[in-house]
């Protein structure tokens, strides 16, 4: 079930536990079994301690790799995942024309070729991108990997029947807005040009700098026609990268996958595929996961997990176990949670009551209930506090530790509510520390303090989604989250904040309804930009330009604290999406 | 060295003496026969000889020496080996005294498996034999049946067979046949005669039914809370009882010769109030007491004797159970009148139908086909003209409504209804109340048993309610379905006494059902006589009873028990002659 | 229809099998009176009835034992927890001092005490109204189609055991999700159970009027005029109240084990009502970091289910004359000795 | 008499009756989940989906039609069989199908073919301990009756309901597998790839949903062995100087057993819906836990199919119950 609410939603990172609402309050917390001792690694947000003791011994090919994961590996078919750069698993199996720096830490929010040859050749004004393919690419049965087969592969993306990957090539690509894909009008796309067998241009409607991040998605993975066998493609798909998928039993529960003797590591410098086999197991209880990991007895020894995280309980235990410290891998990923305002419901049309509130929050107890200051930071910008997002540190309304609770009654009484104010919060039953019952309940703690009592409206995980992002039923005042696609501003302002993606009839993420003519402007310029470094300054200034009219208050940032096997060597977390990577980890 | 030698037995439950003081000696192969009313302590007596006291809780005082052990010292597994082995022991309820559950044959290979070191095999043959011995059909075949597919009179046989595995040297029968129908019961009777004779065992014989005792056992002991009135030889003590309890006691059973007297035998009036002690062992309810001035004249006395106005019809009534292929006719095409102040005796054993013609005639139960006619109208349902008294005391009455309410249902239903022919507009609750309190006494209880419960009531007291809420509904014909063959004779008698007066008094017609002879004669002017759901015979009753059409009718009068020893052994000797012309085994 | 039940039905039909005499009787006292006489003399029931009736009062006055105490269920107290291990509770003991006495919340730092206490008046409150309902539609419906004809009877049987079939959790999820939000969740909580398991009582009730549809004295009030509803409420109802308040007994635990497990699936009680079943939820993966945020609530429930169930017994064992008598009731013996002595001297002087 | 005649009608009636009650199952099921919100087109397609996307998918998976006309659909798919395309072919679903699943285009049947043997395997196993440990508690307290043992014994099995399945299973794990390491953690294998870590694997879900389970079935066998104990041929047998031991193991025993089948056949039937907190708990992929997965996404042929079969297990072991009973004891006529 892809993650709903925050709009980053690839189902496969599953930022901090996208869980069926059902044992979601199983997010941040799972026992591990260790007896609890004093003195803590605990790291600091900044650094992360991804160079644990396990990485120094070479790394050596051979062995098997098991993955420990909650959700199962659903609808393993590029067209239908929707990845931040290619995603953890399915970029074993499916090469795409670019991909994420796989290095540690903020280098690894840069994009490098894979397929192509290069990150691809815009024309001047950023509307139309060529790439090549490099010599020699074949597939898992040893046929060449043509530019024909990426054109149908992101043209079947467009299929009913295959539907769930991103949004941006329907809205970027010429004309693709009602296309319905090869099997309704198999003629095709015209906006992408295949001239010969290596070469692939794409005609876009509006310019696009950041055209290369997209390019990482698995919607550009090569899928032969011949071979496509619809919605049955997910069971054994044609892979083009290190490893081929021999088993995969009830869509994704166990995925096996083995070496592809046809992959050849000159094509590919990002993919180290150190081990023979990968194992990936899922549906298993977080408790379980942390407690197998720590543990590490026999297979568990060269395991790892890519979605369950450590939990505020655990947390309290490994960092008292310096050997099991050390092998906790912290990494960050653009992600913010956030209060929404909705500007045309009273009284939060009135900018006083939002700035009010955005004083009053007491930021310590919302990260409390999140898991504490290890596993959540706290955020006064709404983009995340990454370089690659151009973040850029201001806090317009300075609320302290504890919340400023007399301003925001001066700011009140202003705003013609002297005796305080009464407010309802809507937020969803899931427990997935975002949303959750517990976050709301630490706001409505935090608000009674400067005379606001907040009232707690707590839906179902469908309902929420349904209420918060249908134009005529948002709430005024509801919790809410969103990542980026890809380490850039773009992706997490535009749909946020961009007055020409506000839906009538339809999924609307633009939930301050902000239609402001220069911030518009202001997103179209940074577009036209293709030197990514210049277009993240800018994106820094326009958040602080748009946080000025606080139509929402960011409350934290998820920091991910994960274990893996102690046999685990070439440990790599890099700032993308923060999880270890598996295409970089040794096992022998 | 006497089998059993019993010396100053007292049993006491807590507070309550059980047996209190009782001797007497067992010769071998000798018959014994306890005779009292329940809670005079026989079956006490009974269980203490084989030691079924211990463990129990129950003080247990004096000697008992059974066959050469003494069962107050001896070691449990001295005791086990005594019984089964050298003293058995059958009871009353055959059905619930075997384990549903597993084969007969099995159960009386394990007995025998305890006292003899054989293998199963060679104890389920000898179990064969012994169902053999006891005259059970096609041992081979019956001995894997369960209990349940054995009808009362083969279960009863198949527990003797049970006792006679280990050839003990004494038999104890606490209430043999008293569950079982006069014929069945002839034929066990005359089984244990036939037993003691081939094997000489001694046979202790526990029953409140005089005649019973008279047939079997050479010296009889009567007995009376715990204590003993009177022993000696079975004739004498029948024929000239010495003690006056064992006078009144003989005098209340009711002689299946003896012809109706109508009417002069006053309801009360028995010598003396027959204190009822509650005992842990009382089979039966509490012998009743009843008030000593009889019924008060209240003015209406009606015309004696029994009409030839027509009040009850039954025409071709008849009544399946279950369906399709298995269902079974209970009541198959019986027609028969009843007469205003006439009782009808409706006599037949278990399984004849009789119950389920009583609940049609009532109402409670739809005919499948035939139809009952009151007063020469078609009658369908319950008629409040028509009422029933029931056979079992305990479940006649909601243990959690008093009595008076109970009796005051028939009052309340018809002032809410308005129906009767005779209720006034709103009855008020004092005139209910009087009108209830008019009953109690008129039954022989008082007002003041209004408000107590029927748990604090004897059997017999019960019944009365019985009665009293039948009359309220101020019936012309009153169904009794066996109503007195629950309690002990003295009180059988009460009652019995009261039907008769009632139905003088208030003209009331009376069908009598039940499957004692004797008392059917005592109460009936005419005799139905009911067969696998058909009346085999009907008729003014002297005439059915002194010259039976019938064979079924003859063989029912043969099979009941004749108070006179020497006329027992002559019916045995007829039975046995008839049994060999044609064997009529239930 | 089915004539399996489930084990408390069976033992409630094995309790009421023979209304009637029972030589543990006491003369003069009415059915009710006697229960209490039995119940008394049995040492552990009594302990059980105090226990339940102690939880009942703690749940009822909830709000005056926080405000002694000086805390409320909702506050956060950000100061006694340890933010940068996880919010394991500062204080020794999970935070038990003067002002906590049972400690704090683990991540919330709310009042442990207060929690638990207002939560007893949920996870009681949904179980007990859970119960009425049951036992209501139970009893209802299974008199209906003992008393019916054999079409309604067939009819109503075949209702209940699509209700047996269907699996509880799943249709709370479904019927849970549902509801609109704004509908008060433990009245939600409370009818869901409530309306989804009624089967087995319903089952029960049926088996035991069809034996005291049975009885004579049933026949008796038949044939004195009465119209079968009077008959039902006067002479079987009162028969029933053996095994339905025996079964209700077993029924009050289940229940709340049930609202625990669907917290376990979150649908149950939102927070920041608390309920037993919510806090055993989330403490549970606290085991180690801080066992007693676990122990308490699973204690409570464990003492709760265990006072309940031997009242359910020692209600049971009351109700039931025969096996008061297995009882050997001492000190009533002795009276109802004297009591019968009187008796014949009265009837018979 | 015997209950042995009634036996072919009785199957036949009984048979009826279980297609009538799925019959009303799925209706229920389906209303309900018909209403149920969240919009399963736009969950299918994913949260950024466009309108015209989403009414896209809402067609493919026939969504747009009225309840009665998918409900119809649904039988015929039963009966007949159903079609679906895949994009480049079109599959036959043989019948009975159960439909595809929105979320994973597997088909429902299929699905359940593979999750059942887990729930299957996990509730007989642990019927099997319930049994042992909730017959055995029974036996040894209604034999101790009154003494020490008894009342430690009750207390024991009160603790077994009072505590809810994932409190114990978790701590049971951490114990076992974490501290102790005597188990591996439970990871479900196949019975027939390997029946020895099978039955490795499944010990502690087994334990832990038996703990639960065999606490009512140590109560039903004390208090119906008290009860036969009572009844008037265990005084026979006494009378006949057979020993206590063989008296409580051959009478009172078998008395009980009756009850027994009774209850077990009602907690077998719920537990294999039920165990979904053992499942959910363990990880083992069966069919509670995908049921409540399918629930939250609004899954409807999975959940009806799921429920259906959940439902056909606790009617069949009823029926079965019922002829256990009346061959226990032959006095019972099938009704």
């Amino acid at each position: 079930m892809p993650h709903r609410g925050g709009e980053t939603a690839n189902r496969e990172v599953v930022i901090p536990m996208r869980q069926p609402s059902l044992i979601a309050r199983r997010v941040a917390a799972a026992s591990v079994s260790l007896v609890v001792a004093a003195g803590a690694a605990a790291c600091g947000p900044e650094d992360n301690d991804a160079k644990a003791s396990g990485s120094d011994s070479a790394p050596h090919q051979g062995g098997t790799l098991t993955v420990l994961n909650r959700n199962p590996q659903q609808d393993f078919d590029p067209a239908r995942l929707y990845t931040s750069g290619g995603g953890k698993v399915p970029t074993l199996v499916f090469r795409t024309l670019t991909t994420r720096n796989r290095e540690n830490g903020a280098p690894g929010t840069d994009v490098v070729p894979d397929l192509a040859t290069d990150t691809g050749r815009p024309n001047k004004d950023a509307t139309e991108w060529t790439y090549t393919l490099k010599e020699g690419l074949k597939y898992e049965d040893g046929t060449a990997i043509t530019s024909a087969d990426i054109k149908y592969g992101i043209e079947r993306s467009f299929a009913p029947e295959l539907s769930g990957g991103a949004p941006y090539l329907r809205d970027w690509l010429v004309g693709a807005a009602d296309y319905q894909g090869p099997y309704k009008d198999p003629k095709g796309l015209a906006a992408i040009e295949t001239p010969d067998s290596r070469t692939i241009v794409f005609h876009l409607n509006k310019p696009e700098g950041e055209f290369p991040y997209l390019a990482t998605q698995t919607q550009f993975a090569p899928v032969p026609k011949a071979k496509d066998t619809g919605t049955k493609y997910e069971e054994h798909p044609v892979s083009s990268g290190p490893y081929k998928v021999v088993k995969n039993e009830n869509d994704g529960e166990r995925l096996t996958l083995e070496r592809n003797t046809y992959w050849s590591a000159k094509t590919d410098a990002e993919r180290k595929a150190y081990p023979d086999k990968i194992d990936v197991r899922s549906g298993l209880d977080s408790s379980v996961i942390n407690q197998r990991l720590s543990a590490s007895q026999g297979a568990d020894a060269t395991a790892i997990t890519t979605d369950t995280n450590l939990g505020p309980a655990e947390l309290a235990k490994v960092s008292g176990d310096k050997a099991l410290a050390a092998r906790v891998g912290t990494g960050h990923f653009g992600y913010t949670n956030y209060i929404a305002f909705n500007p045309n419901v009273k009284p939060f049309d009135d900018i006083r009551v939002r700035q009010a509130i955005s004083y009053a929050v007491d930021r310590s107890s919302v990260v409390n209930a999140a898991g504490g200051s290890s596993l959540a930071e706290a955020a006064t910008t709404y983009l995340p506090n990454q370089k690659s997002f151009g973040y850029e540190p201001y806090d317009l309304f300075p609320a302290g530790k504890t919340g400023d609770a007399a301003k925001a009654r001066e700011l009140l009484k202003q705003a013609g509510h002297p005796n305080g104010l009464t407010v309802t919060l809507t937020h969803s039953n899931s427990q997935d520390f975002e949303t959750s019952p517990e976050i709301a309940t630490a706001i409505q703690d935090a608000l009674k303090k400067a005379g606001i009592t907040v009232k707690l409206q707590g839906l179902e995980d469908n309902d929420y989604s349904d209420t918060i992002h249908d134009v005529k039923t948002e709430p005024g005042f509801f919790l809410a989250h969103w990542g980026a696609d890809w380490p850039s501003g773009g992706p997490f302002l535009a749909p946020i904040f961009d007055g020409r993606q506000i839906v009538k009839d339809g999924a609307n993420f633009n939930t301050g309804f902000l239609n402001d003519k220069s911030v518009n402007a202001e997103i179209d310029a940074i577009n036209k930009l293709t030197d990514l470094d210049a277009a993240a300054k800018r994106w820094g200034a326009l958040d602080k330009k748009i946080g000025a009219q606080a139509l929402t208050v960011p409350l934290f940032h998820p920091v991910y604290k994960r274990l893996y096997g102690k046999d685990i060597r070439n440990i790599v977390i890099s700032d993308w999406d923060g999880v270890l990577d598996p295409s970089q980890v040794a096992v022998k | 060295m006497s089998l059993v030698d019993v010396t100053d037995l007292t049993v006491e439950f807590g507070a309550l003496r059980a047996v209190d003081g009782l001797s007497f000696r067992l010769e071998e192969g000798a018959a014994l026969g306890l005779v009292g009313e329940s809670g005079s302590g026989k079956s006490t007596v009974a269980s203490a000889l084989l030691g079924l006291h211990r463990g129990t809780g129950a003080t247990v005082g004096g000697s008992v020496r059974v066959a050469g052990t003494d069962v107050g010292t001896a070691s449990d597994e001295e005791l086990r080996r005594l019984r089964g082995g050298r003293a058995a022991m059958v009871f009353q309820d055959p059905l619930s005294s075997l384990d549903p559950y597993y084969a007969i044959g099995d159960q009386i290979a394990e007995v025998y498996r305890v006292h003899t070191r054989v293998s199963r095999r060679a104890a389920r043959a000898r179990a064969v034999r012994v169902l053999e011995r006891v005259g059970i059909p096609d041992p081979v075949r019956r001995s894997r049946s369960r209990p349940h597919e054995f009808s009362g009179g083969m279960r009863q046989r198949a527990l003797i067979a049970m006792a006679l595995a280990c050839e003990p040297d004494l038999l104890i029968a606490d209430e043999p046949t008293t569950a079982l129908d006069v014929t069945v019961q002839a034929q066990i009777l005359d089984l244990l005669h036939t037993l003691r004779e081939e094997t000489g065992m001694g046979l202790l014989l526990v029953t409140h039914d005089v005649g019973v005792a008279a047939e079997s056992v050479d010296e009889v002991l009567v007995m009376r809370h715990g204590r003993l009135v009177e022993h000696g030889p079975v004739g004498a003590v029948l024929a000239a009882p010495a003690q006056p309890y064992t006078r009144e006691l003989l005098g209340a059973v009711p002689r299946v010769e003896a012809r109706r007297t109508a009417g002069e035998q006053p309801s009360e009036k028995s010598g003396g109030p027959l204190p009822d002690a509650r005992r842990p062992d009382a089979d039966g309810p509490r012998a009743d007491s009843v008030r000593a001035d009889g019924p008060r004249a209240d003015g209406r006395r009606a015309v004696a004797g029994p009409s030839d106005e027509v009040v009850l019809e039954a025409h071709g009534l008849r009544r399946e159970f279950g369906r399709g292929k298995r269902a079974l006719a209970a009541v198959d095409g019986v027609s028969l009148t009843v007469r205003r102040g006439e009782t009808l005796g409706v006599v037949g054993e278990s399984g004849s139908g009789k119950t389920t013609l009583g609940r049609m005639l009532v109402g409670l139960l739809e005919p499948t086909a035939g139809e009952v006619r009151y007063e020469g109208r078609v009658s369908s349902g319950v008629n409040p003209a028509v009422q029933m008294v029931f056979q079992d005391p305990v479940s006649s009455l909601n243990p959690r409504r008093s009595v008076g309410e109970s009796i005051a249902d028939p009052l309340r239903a018809r002032a809410r209804g308005g129906r009767g022919a005779r209720g006034g507009r709103a009855r008020d609750e004092t005139a209910v109340r009087a009108r209830v309190t008019e009953l109690l006494e008129r039954v022989g209880l008082e007002a003041a048993h209004y408000d107590r419960y029927p748990h604090e009531f004897s059997g017999g007291q019960r019944q009365r309610v019985g009665i009293a809420r039948a009359l309220a509904a101020d019936p012309s014909v009153i169904v009794c379905d066996e109503p007195v063959s629950a309690l002990d004779v003295t009180t059988q008698a009460q009652v019995v006494a009261l039907l008769g007066e009632l139905q003088r008094e208030l003209g009331l017609a009376l069908v009598f059902v039940a499957h004692d002879l004797a008392v059917v004669r005592q109460v009936s002017d005419r005799v139905a006589v009911m067969r696998r759901g058909r009346v085999v015979e009907e008729g003014p009753a002297d005439e059915v009873y002194e010259s039976p059409r019938d064979p079924y009718t003859r063989q029912l009068l043969a099979a009941v028990p004749a108070l006179d020893p020497a006329v027992a052994a002559r019916r045995r000797a007829e039975r046995r002659r008839a049994e060999r012309r044609e064997p009529a085994l239930t | 229809m089915s004539e399996a039940v489930t084990e408390a039905a069976a033992e409630a039909a094995l309790a009421s099998r023979a209304p009637g005499t029972d030589p543990a009787s006491v003369p003069g006292a009415s059915g009710a009176r006697q229960f209490w006489r039995r119940l008394r003399a049995q040492r552990a029931a009594l302990v059980a009835a105090v226990v339940v009736a102690l939880l009942l009062l703690v749940a009822l006055a909830a709000p005056l034992l926080t405000a002694i105490e000086g805390q409320d269920p909702t506050t956060y107290h950000p100061s006694l927890i340890d933010s940068a291990r996880g919010g394991v509770p500062v204080g020794p003991l999970g935070g038990i001092d003067g002002d906590h006495w049972l400690g704090v919340e683990p991540q919330t730092g709310r009042d442990l005490f207060a929690r638990l206490v207002h939560g007893a008046r949920v996870s009681l409150g949904v179980a007990l109204a859970a119960t009425v309902i049951q036992v209501a539609l139970g009893v209802t419906l299974g008199i209906a189609a003992a008393l019916g004809t054999r079409w309604v009877d067939q009819l109503l049987s075949r209702i209940t055991d699509i209700f047996v079939a269907l699996p509880l959790m799943i249709m709370s999820l479904a019927l849970l999700a549902i509801v609109p939000a704004n509908f008060p969740r433990p009245v939600l909580v409370t009818l869901v159970i409530g309306l989804l398991s009624w089967g087995n009582i319903a089952k029960v009730v049926r088996a035991q009027t069809l034996t005291l549809k049975g009885l004579d004295y049933v026949s008796a009030a038949r044939l004195s005029g009465w119209g079968t509803r009077r008959i039902a409420r006067r002479e079987l109802l009162p028969g029933l109240a053996a095994p339905v308040i025996t079964y209700a007994a077993l029924l009050v635990p289940q229940n709340i084990t049930v609202e625990a497990a669907l917290s376990f699936l979150g649908v149950g009680v939102k927070p920041p009502t608390p309920s037993w079943g919510q806090m055993l939820t989330a403490a549970d993966v606290w085991y180690q970091a801080a066992p007693q945020y676990l122990l308490l609530p699973a204690g409570a429930l464990f003492v709760t289910v265990l006072a309940l169930t031997v009242l359910g017994d020692g209600v049971r064992t009351a109700l039931d004359p025969r096996a008061a008598s297995r009882l050997r009731v001492g000190t009533g013996r002795r009276r109802e000795h004297r009591a019968d002595t009187a008796a014949e001297k009265e009837t018979s002087s | 008499m015997s209950g042995f005649g009634g036996l072919p009608g009785f199957v036949l009636r009984r048979g009826i009756g279980t297609v009538l009650t799925l019959f009303a199952i799925s209706v229920i099921v389906y209303v309900v989940f018909y209403v149920t919100p969240g919009d399963v087109a736009q969950i299918t397609c994913g949260p950024r989906c466009s309108p015209a996307q989403v009414h896209q998918v809402a067609e493919q998976l026939r969504l747009d039609e009225p309840l009665h006309v998918r409900y119809w659909h649904f039988i015929e798919g039963l009966v007949v069989g159903q079609d679906y395309s895949t994009g480049t072919s079109v599959e036959h679903c043989r019948a009975p199908c159960l439909g595809l699943s929105y979320q994973s285009d597997q088909q429902v049947t299929g699905l359940i073919l593979a999750k059942l043997p887990v729930s299957l395997s996990l509730v007989f196993g642990a019927m099997v301990l319930w049994l042992i440990l909730g017959i055995g508690t029974g036996v040894l307290s209604a034999w101790r009756r009154g003494r020490l043992t008894e009342r430690l014994l009750t207390a024991l099995t009160l603790a077994g309901t009072a505590t809810p399945v994932f409190v114990i299973g978790l701590i049971l794990m951490i114990v076992v597998c974490g501290e102790l390491q005597l188990l591996p953690f439970p990871q479900y294998v196949n019975l027939t790839d390997d029946p020895e870590q099978w039955a490795w694997n499944l010990l502690l879900p087994w334990l832990s949903l038996a703990l639960i389970e065999a606490a009512s079935f140590a109560r039903l066998t004390r208090s119906s062995m008290l009860e036969t104990l009572a009844e008037d041929h265990i005084r026979t047998f006494r009378a006949y100087g057979v020993g206590e031991r063989s008296i409580i193991g051959r009478h009172a025993l078998r008395g009980a057993f009756a009850p027994v089948i009774a209850l077990n056949a009602n907690n077998f039937g719920s537990a294999v819906g039920g165990a979904v907190l053992t499942e959910t708990l363990f990880g083992l992929p069966g069919i509670g836990q995908e049921l409540v997965h399918a629930v939250n996404v609004v899954d409807l042929p999975v959940v009806v199919g799921m429920v259906l079969v959940i439902g056909f297990f606790v009617v069949l072991a009823n029926a079965v119950a019922d002829v256990l009973y009346a061959v226990a004891d032959r006095r019972v006529v099938l009704s």
